[in-house]
């Protein structure tokens, strides 16, 4: 979706807190609300990019308006509400009306899900579709569901810099649709094809964009 | 907080905030507060996490992993080119051999900054950040003005940092879109010859490795007083 | 400037108000915001180009969250103190230092005003740089100062509709550098230039756009 | 406004909202309230601007200058061929015959509905709108729903208000990012042979002219009930 999210290239936004000694956390509940995101998760309920899109999948003043651990908190409440982890009611009543059907992995399970983490790396059986150094257009996609290809390099022309491999597609993959293997490269754009003969000659962005994103250039 | 400074939650932490009565006096709590509060509850009751399994995730993510994990693979980068060489080429591999791996780590790329070319690192649809070598991502790298600028305007935010780079040198950003997860290997200061991995990777702060800073000079050694 | 007053595109703002009796005026302060902006602009203390940027440029929190009349409202009290029309040491007081120079006009003149209006064209001593039917990219402006050229269109290729003569620029003269005269036109986009193949093939946009902006395309 | 709707002032409006007694019961001004009405005093105070002024220029464009105009302007090029050529041609001076120039019409673009295009007008970037013959826009044309989509899903757009295009009809939207002002010349519905031109004006609303809805069909005569 375009959304406020998608934030490459905007103005006005004000100056960057640069504190090293900035605390990670500003309240307790900010701690609570990144744990259970993540203990809930654990349940397999739902994947990374079903989650992203319901952290960015509101109205800009939401998004902007909300503090990050916010954002966490609204989404993982409507994840567990969609999913039927828990109900509507429940919520309104504090009161569960049923319990989970598998205890959730206690303090040596979580550290061993951590450890492992959850690849999106897929095996290499699709070809790609460009080589490392074929230039490519960034096709315009514009979608009111999930989609990791930023605005700012739409219709715009870069090289292929690396192939990551094959990767699971987030645009399907966070509605249910499946993986869709394909392979992921770093795409490397001047700063002048992306902002306009204003921006340094010497500056390049690399954006991490699929197969499905890209065209050959003309 | 993604916005305005007055849209995040400032308010002071009073997890050690302890009275004359060795008892904690709490602010009343804000409606979001509440809110988190009482969705944790309900989830405990429901048997859907566990409280021990809470605790746990969040000791791990403000105390134990952190920069200090990934300023240890750029000390030993710096002083073992085997190492600094796999690295490079396979950067998942050769941090797993500390065994620094897993969750938003589980696929990792290490680029190098040089005379000639300086790296930066953003996630400009969310906070992508790599866990596992650098802990959880600061507030200013989730943050509408980084995230926003980084990629447009990658040579004024280094200015922000203090951080000048020359004409001369080629600014590189890398907008983490997917789910590689980006490293900077910050370059070696000049005096640190001859220094040790441990002392050196005391050089390495977390901003060296997101690459919006350098990584730290020595100190300098002490002007020895004239005797008079 | 990239900022959130540039919708065109967005997803995310929720349905449309689309009552036909929705007044035009919520509330008195409106209507007098609306007629102190109108009447402070005849002291030609500064241009449309100038104003439309005041409301503009600020946070998209700010933006997105002032109703129309509070960015008109806003926009006319910088503007005011900006030009000197007024002082921050006037309006903390309440109480005048200084009177208007001239008297401001009254309500016979301000109907003069209104009926005469005043025109963006200007005299056709400038060539057009390009020809009704040719084929036209649109360069990439960023730039964090004023400007008319949407994002959405940025990197696109459309066709030159028609020539609607020469006019003021408006990125110059938002801010006193002149009105660099040139030709604008109006130019058609089909749909899917600016959206993506989902985009209905029958659909077509057709923006204002100035010579500066274009080159022609490839 | 242009967030949303619990941003816009939706206060009611008192200046009519009169008590047993004869006398206005207002509620208490909210700040933006009182920050209008205290620059305005001073304003005044410091004679920039004539109160008489201001009170015909609220005037003006809430009750004199309005969609009937260009309903005016509609009606005779259904009626006069010429004059609709003349229309398309020189808007600005077709217009003009009728009186209605000026601020914010000063250039004028008409746009023709016929059975295979339909035109939709939106300012993007601000609420840029023919004044002359539209009066103020409506607060929904001003808002970021609108401006949002209007471009991006015309037809979408038009769903919401009501108003069905079908897919062999282009649809042409007119983003107003200059100092061109667009007024759509709505088709003349049918029935409406032999009609006056004050009586087509009649069916000319404000939004047939911005393009969202169509012309109002004449009202259908009474059926005559059978006698028993």
């Amino acid at each position: 979706m375009n959304g406020a999210h998608d934030m490459g290239g905007m103005h006005g936004m004000g100056p960057i807190d640069t504190d090293p000694n900035d605390p990670l956390f500003h309240a307790e509940w900010e701690r609570r609300a990144f744990a259970v995101t993540l203990a809930l998760g654990f349940h397999g309920r739902w994947n990374i990019d079903t989650s992203r899109h319901a952290r960015e999948n509101r109205h800009p003043l939401d998004y902007l308006g909300s503090s990050y651990f916010e954002l966490w908190f609204k989404a993982v409440e409507k994840l567990a509400l969609d999913t039927g982890l828990m109900t509507a009611d429940e919520v309104a009543t504090g009161t569960p009306a049923a319990l989970a059907d598998t205890p959730p992995p206690n303090p040596e399970r979580v550290a061993a899900i951590l450890r492992k983490g959850v690849s999106a790396k897929l095996p290499d059986t699709v070809p790609p579709r460009f080589q490392v150094g074929a230039r490519v257009l960034v096709r315009e996609v514009t979608t009111p569901r999930h989609t990791r290809v930023p605005r700012y390099c739409r219709g715009r022309t870069g090289v292929i810099d690396r192939d990551h491999g094959v990767y699971v597609f987030p645009d399907t993959h966070a509605h249910g649709e499946g993986v869709k293997p394909q392979h992921c490269y770093s795409v490397r754009f001047t700063g002048q094809e992306l902002w306009g003969d204003t921006a340094p000659a010497r500056d390049a962005i690399y954006i991490d964009l699929w197969d499905d994103y890209l065209e050959p250039a003309p | 907080m993604s916005g305005h400074d007055h849209h995040g939650d400032h308010d002071h932490d009073h997890d050690h905030d302890h009275g004359a009565s060795g008892h904690a006096h709490a602010a009343p709590a804000s409606p979001i507060a509440q809110r988190v509060k009482a969705l944790e509850a309900l989830l405990v009751a429901k048997k859907l996490v566990d409280p021990a399994s809470l605790d746990a995730l969040i000791d791990t993510y403000e105390h134990k992993v952190g920069p200090r994990n990934g300023a240890r693979v750029v000390a030993r980068a710096w002083t073992d080119p085997d190492y600094k060489r796999r690295l490079l080429e396979d950067a998942t591999a050769a941090i797993a051999e500390f065994g620094f791996t897993g969750r938003q780590g589980e696929d990792m790329v290490v680029v190098e900054n040089t005379p000639t070319v300086h790296n930066l690192v953003v996630c400009t649809l969310c906070s992508c950040y790599p866990w596992p070598v650098l802990g959880l991502p600061p507030v200013w790298y989730k943050s509408a003005p980084y995230r926003s600028r980084a990629v447009l305007d990658p040579r004024g935010v280094l200015a922000e940092f203090g951080t000048d780079v020359s004409d001369e040198v080629e600014v590189r950003v890398w907008d983490s879109t997917a789910e590689l997860r980006y490293l900077v290997l910050p370059e070696r200061p000049p005096g640190t010859e001859g220094m040790a991995e441990d002392e050196l990777a005391d050089l390495v702060n977390r901003d060296s490795m997101i690459g919006v800073t350098r990584a730290k000079s020595p100190a300098k050694p002490m002007a020895m007083e004239s005797t008079p």
